[in-house]
């Protein structure tokens, strides 16, 4: 039976393997069939028609879209005011009066933007905060480029952030000295979110560590504690203690900065957040890896900063991405301290009574700048993910 | 300035030289009150107090800096020094100045609980409010009037309390609270605002409660708590006296003894509250007398000057004499 | 050496060794524990040394402290207060207790909205329909990028356009949508009540004791008996058998039109409903996420594996996959359980009086701003802990056990 | 027969007709051709042993038999059911095979007795005292009893496997298949899991079994097949196959393992 | 020797002095005994293989060679070195162990280069150059240098065994521990495996090695140690111990490997 099967086989089998010398060429290979979903057609039906419940959940949805599609086209473009006249008693805005409800009243946008983007910055020297948006926008895209995953960085973010500092501060080079209090809108709000997330991952990370550290119980008891205080109460009553109530802790005369203190408030919040975060990467990674560093005789520094950390951030970039955004949206507690941030800058700027009837506009545009932000990180972490995926899995 | 140099006597007078500016809190935003306009500078009556008592510290009205506090923890950063005045619409009360550790250096407004409700109501009297919801931004003292008066006439009402006054009066526009209960110069200025639509909004005549809104500073520093209120005081003077920011220089030559006091032409005024002589001159030509502070910042709102007249005009406001 | 090793009595159990500890710095355990005084020593001193400073800059400025006001008359309004409240008698304590109550009706019902919702999404966004799944991942991505004090204030006004009272939708008989909120009518509440209130709870008892023999005849026989009939009968029948039989009294407290507002009935106010759906509405946007990773990450060999049994989908998905996807869907949904009740303070912006508004409405009528914010603290850090106690304790139950 | 998917089953379990047919069978991943034009035939109560060269597409064949891969061209019908969309009859062929998967998959939370037990009850509708017996009687047979009560990741690799297998016999499957059942377990296991598969074999049940150990094959195959590249290069008894190999593939493939260690 | 610790390592290279000496070791895992009283001596140049059934101890013991474990009682003396609580001696001593695990624990986010370049680099503070050199040519010898720029993720399982091995290597270690280096590879990659050690063998390192392959432990062992229950029960050379085993424990082991398949 064995050599008739066999024959059969190889001549159903269709395709000889010719072999050379023992070793048998790759067979010929042949193309996939066309699948069925294949064509837009095809795509659709396999995607959004499949079944009939299927069906009627994308018909019910594609009606709701285009009907609130079309309602939003009018009243944000086609029915809009753009701008207002200006009179001498200020704005008239009967115009936008009138389109209430119909259109929406872009010109509360251009009336107001340079005091919801830059806050009480001297407006003769708004284009310094300008720059500094600028300066830190292109410092994420850097840092977000793989290319420049080195040493340098360091310097680029040093050089960088001292350029931020002169620029808002002024006081050098003919600037004209800006103080800290007048500060505000979107460079406060990057300020805070920087400084607070690039100071606090590398504290998570000890607090993490020191979390998990079984030979040493009283750190490991001081970091849950810290982690599970500071998680249990609201950033507001933190920010708080450190903003009002500070200079009752400390000696008379001793008064840091407030920003500082509102800094360090937010650090202090995030590490604990981002802490737990990591800690969760920490015990994802197996065991194995511990034993081969070990094992070559590394010493605890190297082992976690070179093999430990990398794999395990690696395994929590989703969980860490939800704190960061959470934190930079966050940052608008920061009013308590007396700073106009993005958010209360917008807010503020409506409290002015000729306004004040066009919150949804304002509510709108500081929505969609917060949203270009949270989502460009979102994304960027999405790629970063796969590939990471990419270059350590098959 | 060398006079500034052997020590004014006060620690508080002796921070704000040291730090060359006067550390004023505020509102976050209060339309006449103080707000940041488009460029970003503060404006208002409160400002322009700040503004004052800086030129009287510093001998400039611009060293001042804006904090905006809000009613949570206004007077915690009094406390503990974070600011060196409140100048926030606060109503002098007994508590607040038993249990703070501040006090009021000053009445600058005098002000009164009242009610608006929309016209459609058909409501007359505040005594028609019953069972009405009625909108209040909470942690103020109108929180506590609304609630005596009610309880005074024996009615009841539901409070919808939001912090955000913008959100506020959103919130009673759309008819979620029949009535909105605040200070009446905020509800006339919100009516005035409306435009052609104030007429849909009637303010009530009640007015339920006295809301004399002050300056507060720490206690325990007399020197100051004195420069404070005696430059409010100024402001009073300066438009009894009929002095303003524009005829501030010609005054110098005036013949009246009041006036020459107050200008520092004579005696020792400002020497005795440890400052420089000319503190009054400084604050009426960079900031105006208290008319001028009111018609650019209250007027502006559609509220009338009632009894925040002066007394010579049937009004509260009655300087005490400067001598 | 011969077979006899494999005789246990040869083998005495005997115990560990107890190792000393050597005083020198290159014994690590030694090390150990020096750097662990050093550091607690140092927490300590910043500790006492903050305390010191505080309590003598505080008597510097003569700044009273102390929780004395808590049994003072409060004098403060509340609009919505599930235990008895009256301005002129109740003191602060009773206010503030209040607020905590009013934080844990959001709480509870925010958790448990947004646990349900949010696992549908995350169900969602794994699903074969292309619109279904892109629209679950849209809502995501908006509703998280979006700073939620937007949210809340959009979700309020939303609210606030219903129409006024007297113009109000009035789908049912008894039922009023307007911007005063949902009023659906009530029984004046009698004794009879009582005692058919005590009617369902025993009838929920059985009902569960029911299911539970149900459970125990599959298991003898192999099909499950229906368990909705008994439950209606012992949940819905029995209650009302007991009503009657007391004598049914009827007395509805239907909402009615009454000067500016409605009269009687419940209700459901736009502010408590504003702040419930908006936290609901963000926080399920990061559980779909955490749902989805959790579903994710349960290895597809056990998909394959029941299928494989010819187990359908559905039991595939309850019995295998969601139990297995918990140990990665708890801790992470344990942060979001305590960021949405700390989000919870944001009712001061749309006027809900959680604890928060009311307690910042009391520290600024009374001053003490210190002991309100110290206990504005106090009472998220309990229930905060009790949470995480409790979803660390379950954690640990579903934990795999492992060797 | 092209015509009619499904044969009378009542008639199928006892004639002579086939347990398997895989016609021509083609699979792509992507533009990856794995499976290729292959055709096989296994008996009632047949044994086939499957080996080749790792990639050949061993697992991929004996995944699309229980329709965990879908393949693209050709017929495969199993048990007088051919496998198409349909999921009611995909439900009735799984039940009637089971399948022993490489690296087990017992599921983790439940113990090694509500493993077992686990399918026969919500899918066979046991009453769960028959179910639990029925799963100890399985046990038993492997060898396990004692760690019914036990969960998976507390039992060392060779009595996991031989749960997976005890798991996969309480459905009373027609069919076994197996995918590399000693790929990771020391030698003594490996005789021990070889040892129950044998006792299953000579009961008379139907099973395809991919693995390397030529013994298994040797002892309990009635035809050896060998794969590569996606093709069936050659099959036979174990006899022909391994004493007397055709093609110079299968002759490298087998001087590697014979030779050596 | 009882009590000096260290003893001069110029010294120690050169003269017969033993590579590896464990002396009445002890261990328990809680209340768990698993070494009992285990003694034993590796010479400079021996290559040892440990085998046993599961569960026996063997990966504890080498474990503890390299102090990933921690013994309660008796002495482990490496290259000289006592192994003690003192960080820096354990140190130097496993610079000079290098260590195999049976599964691999590549570092999977460093390209193959970087994973054998790491360690050199980072403890012997060796020039980037020169680590890539020496790790190069550790990569030709178990023929795998064109794998270099690949993450572990995207090699054979043959190849990542491989690549651990080079790993280990690099270090230049005197002693070699391998834990069951075959244990999860297909017969055609056992070879391949097999194949690097033996090379490596006839070199002339020390080796310990924890194995089932008994063809390897035929053809490289200069002694076999078998270990039931956390004892050593018999040690002696290939032949001794496969064709005349003393204990009935022993007999009972071979004849299950031997047997059957
Ligand atoms: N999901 C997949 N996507 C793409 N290619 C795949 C996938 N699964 C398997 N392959 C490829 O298909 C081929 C056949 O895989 P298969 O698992 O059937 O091999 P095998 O013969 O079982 O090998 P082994 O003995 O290593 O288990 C391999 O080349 C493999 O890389
Ligand atoms: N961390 C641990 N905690 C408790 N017991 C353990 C631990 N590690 C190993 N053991 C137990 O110690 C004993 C010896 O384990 P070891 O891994 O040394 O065996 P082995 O001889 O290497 O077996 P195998 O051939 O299966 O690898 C086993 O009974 C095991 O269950
Ligand atoms: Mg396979
Ligand atoms: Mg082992």
């Amino acid at each position: 039976m064995s050599q008739t099967t066999t024959a059969k086989i190889s001549e159903a089998a269709g395709d000889p393997v010719p072999s050379i010398a023992g070793i048998p060429a790759a067979p010929i290979t042949r193309a996939p069939p066309l699948a069925a979903g294949a064509g837009p057609l095809g795509w659709a039906r396999t995607n959004l028609f499949s079944s009939i419940p299927s069906t009627i959940v994308t018909l019910v949805l594609l009606i709701l879209l285009a009907r609130w599609a079309t309602e939003f086209v009018n009243w944000a473009i086609l029915h809009a005011v753009w701008s207002v006249p200006n009179t001498a008693t200020g704005p008239d805005t009967a115009a936008c009066r009138d389109a209430k409800g119909i259109g929406a009243c872009w010109a509360v946008i251009s009336e107001k933007y340079r005091f919801i983007l830059f806050g009480r910055y001297l407006y003769e020297e708004q284009w310094r905060p300008a720059i500094v948006i600028v300066l830190f926008i292109g410092l994420y895209v850097v840092s977000a480029m793989r290319q420049f995953w080195r040493k340098e960085l360091i310097l680029i973010w040093i050089t960088t952030l001292t350029v931020v500092g002169v620029l808002m501060w002024g006081g050098v080079f003919g600037l004209t000295y800006v103080p800290q209090d007048s500060w505000g809108g979107l460079p406060i709000t990057l300020i805070l979110a920087t400084f607070g997330l690039a100071c606090a991952f590398p504290l998570s990370i000890l607090v993490a560590l020191g979390r998990r550290a079984t030979n040493l119980p009283a750190i490991r008891v001081l970091c849950t504690v810290y982690v599970e205080l500071i998680r249990g109460v609201p950033l507001i009553t933190v920010l708080f203690m450190a903003s009002v109530m500070f200079p009752l802790f400390m000696p008379a005369g001793l008064n840091p900065d407030k920003l500082l203190r509102a800094q360090v408030a937010v650090i202090l919040f995030a590490a604990a957040y981002l802490a737990e975060v990591v800690r969760g990467g920490l015990q994802t990674l197996p065991k194995g890896q511990y034993e081969a560093a070990d094992a070559l005789g590394l010493g605890y520094w190297h082992k976690t900063a070179f093999i430990i950390l990398p794999q395990a951030l690696r395994l929590v970039i989703p969980p860490l991405v939800n704190t960061f955004i959470g934190f930079f949206k966050d940052t608008s507690l920061v009013l308590i301290i007396g700073l106009f941030d993005l958010l209360t800058a917008g807010k503020v700027a409506m409290a002015d009574l000729v306004w004040q009837p066009y919150s949804t506009e304002v509510y709108l545009v500081l929505a969609a700048i917060y949203f270009a932000f949270c989502y460009v990180m979102a994304r960027y972490s999405r790629g970063l993910e796969q590939g990471f995926s990419r270059s350590t899995k098959r | 300035d060398p006079s500034w140099a052997q020590g004014s006597g006060s620690k508080t007078i002796d921070d704000i030289r040291a730090r060359g500016q006067l550390v004023c809190g505020v509102t976050a935003g209060a339309a006449g009150f103080s707000l940041p306009d488009s460029r970003g500078v503060m404006r208002g009556i409160d400002a322009d107090i700040c503004r004052a008592v800086a030129a009287a510290t510093l001998g400039e009205a611009d060293k001042v800096r804006y904090v905006p506090t809000t009613v949570t923890n206004r007077f915690t950063a009094l406390q503990s020094g974070e600011i060196d005045i409140l100048v926030r619409s606060t109503t002098w009360t007994l508590s607040r100045e038993a249990n703070l550790g501040l006090e009021f250096a000053g009445v600058y407004f005098f002000d009164g609980t009242g009610f608006m409700v929309n016209k459609s109501l058909g409501v007359k009297s505040s005594k028609e409010l019953n069972g009405a919801t009625i909108c209040i931004q909470p942690g103020t003292s109108t929180e506590l009037a609304v609630a005596d008066y009610f309880r005074e006439h024996g009615m009841k009402f539901k409070p919808i309390l939001i912090q955000d006054p913008a959100e506020t009066q959103n919130t009673f526009i759309s008819g979620r609270c029949d009535a909105y209960s605040m200070d009446i110069s905020a509800l006339a200025s919100f009516r005035f605002q409306q435009g052609p639509k104030k007429d849909d909004y009637v303010l009530l005549p009640e007015v339920i409660s006295k809301e004399p809104v002050g300056v507060m500073v720490r206690k325990g520093d007399e020197k100051f708590f004195d420069l404070v209120r005696w430059s409010m005081i100024a402001l009073l003077q300066g438009e009894e006296s009929g002095v303003t920011q524009a005829n501030v220089d010609q005054m110098l030559d005036s013949k009246d003894p009041t006036i020459r006091r107050m200008l520092g032409l004579e005696g020792d005024l400002g020497k005795a509250m440890g400052v420089d002589n000319k503190w009054a001159y400084k604050i009426l030509k960079s900031v105006g007398n208290f008319g001028e502070i009111w018609e650019r910042n209250i007027a502006p709102l559609g509220i009338s000057r009632g009894i925040n007249a002066l007394w010579t005009k049937g009004g509260l406001h009655y300087p005490p004499p400067m001598r | 050496m011969s077979g006899a090793v494999l005789d246990p009595r040869l083998h005495p159990v005997r115990a560990a060794p107890r190792k000393k500890l050597n005083f020198s710095w290159s014994d690590p355990r030694f090390r150990n524990i020096v750097w662990q005084v050093v550091i607690l020593s140092a927490v300590t001193a910043v500790a006492w040394f903050l305390i010191s400073n505080t309590n003598r800059n505080l008597e510097q400025r003569r700044i009273a402290t102390g929780f004395a006001f808590l049994s003072r008359t409060a004098g403060i309004p509340i609009g919505e207060h599930l235990i008895d409240y009256d301005p002129a008698v109740s003191t602060y304590g009773r206010a503030l207790l209040i607020g905590v109550l009013n934080t844990l009706k959001v709480a509870v019902v925010g958790v448990v909205l947004a646990t349900l919702w949010g696992t549908l999404l995350g169900i969602a966004r794994l699903s074969r329909n292309w619109l279904v799944s892109k629209l679950a991942a849209v809502y995501v991505e908006i509703i998280r990028d979006v700073p939620l004090l937007l949210q809340l204030l959009f979700w309020y006004s939303i609210l606030q356009a219903l129409p006024a009272p007297r113009q109000s939708f009035h789908p049912v008989p008894g039922v009023f949508l307007s911007n005063r909120g949902v009023k659906i009518p009530f029984v004046e509440w009698d004794e009879p009540y009582w005692w058919a209130l005590l009617a369902l709870t025993v009838g929920a008892v059985g009902t569960w004791a029911w299911s539970r023999a149900a459970t125990r005849r599959q298991e003898r026989i192999g099909t499950r008996p229906k368990v909705w009939p008994m439950a209606i009968l012992l949940m819905v029948g029995f209650p009302v058998a007991v009503w009657a039989g007391l004598g049914a009294p009827f007395v509805a407290d239907v909402p009615e039109l009454r000067g500016f507002d409605f009269n009687g009935g419940g209700t459901i106010s736009p502010e408590y409903g504003a702040l419930t759906m908006g936290l609901v509405i963000y926080t399920a946007a990061f559980i779909a996420e955490i749902v989805r990773s959790g579903i994710l990450a349960v290895p597809t060999g056990q998909w394959e594996a029941a299928a494989a049994l010819g187990v359908r989908r559905g039991i595939i998905l309850r019995k295998i996959v969601l139990p297995q996807a918990l140990r990665v869907i708890i801790p992470p949904m344990t942060s979001q359980y305590l960021n949405l009740i700390k989000n919870s303070s944001l009712a001061v912006a749309i006027g809900y009086q959680d604890i928060v508004s009311i307690a910042n409405t009391t520290l600024n009528q009374t001053g003490q701003a210190i002991e309100g914010i110290a206990m504005v603290m106090l009472v998220y850090l309990v229930i905060s802990l009790s949470i995480s106690l409790f979803m660390n304790w379950y954690n640990g139950r579903i934990a795999l056990v492992e060797r | 027969m092209s015509q009619a998917t499904t044969i009378d089953r009542a008639n199928a379990a006892t004639c002579e007709q086939p347990a398997i047919i895989l016609d021509k069978v083609n699979k792509w991943y992507g533009a990856m051709h794995v499976l290729r034009d292959v055709s096989m035939t296994v008996s009632q109560k047949e044994r086939v042993v499957v080996c080749g060269p790792s990639g050949s597409g061993k697992s991929t064949m004996i995944r699309c038999i229980n329709r965990l891969e879908m393949h693209q061209e050709g017929r495969i019908i199993v048990d007088g059911t051919e496998l198409t969309d349909d999921l009611r009859a995909l439900d009735t062929i799984r039940r009637e095979v089971g399948m022993v998967f490489q690296n087990f998959n017992l599921f983790p939370h439940l113990t090694i007795l509500e493993n077992c037990t686990f399918a026969p009850i919500w899918v066979r509708k046991m009453p769960k005292a028959e179910a639990e017996e029925l799963a100890m009687s399985y046990l038993r047979r492997v060898k396990i009893p004692e760690q019914a009560k036990k969960y998976p990741g507390q039992l060392s690799g060779g009595q996991q496997q031989r749960v997976a297998i005890a798991r996969a016999l309480c459905m009373r499957p027609k069919i076994m298949l197996f995918d590399e059942p000693t790929s990771a377990l020391d030698p003594e296991m490996i005789k021990e899991v070889l040892d129950t598969m044998i006792g299953l074999a000579e009961d008379g049940m139907t099973m395809v079994c991919v693995t390397h150990e030529m013994g298994f094959a040797r002892k309990v195959a009635d035809r050896v097949v060998f794969m590569d590249r996606g093709e069936i290069v050659e099959a036979g008894s174990p006899a022909s196959i391994f004493e007397d190999p055709q093609t110079d593939r299968l002759k490298q493939f087998l001087s590697q393992i014979l030779r050596g260690h």
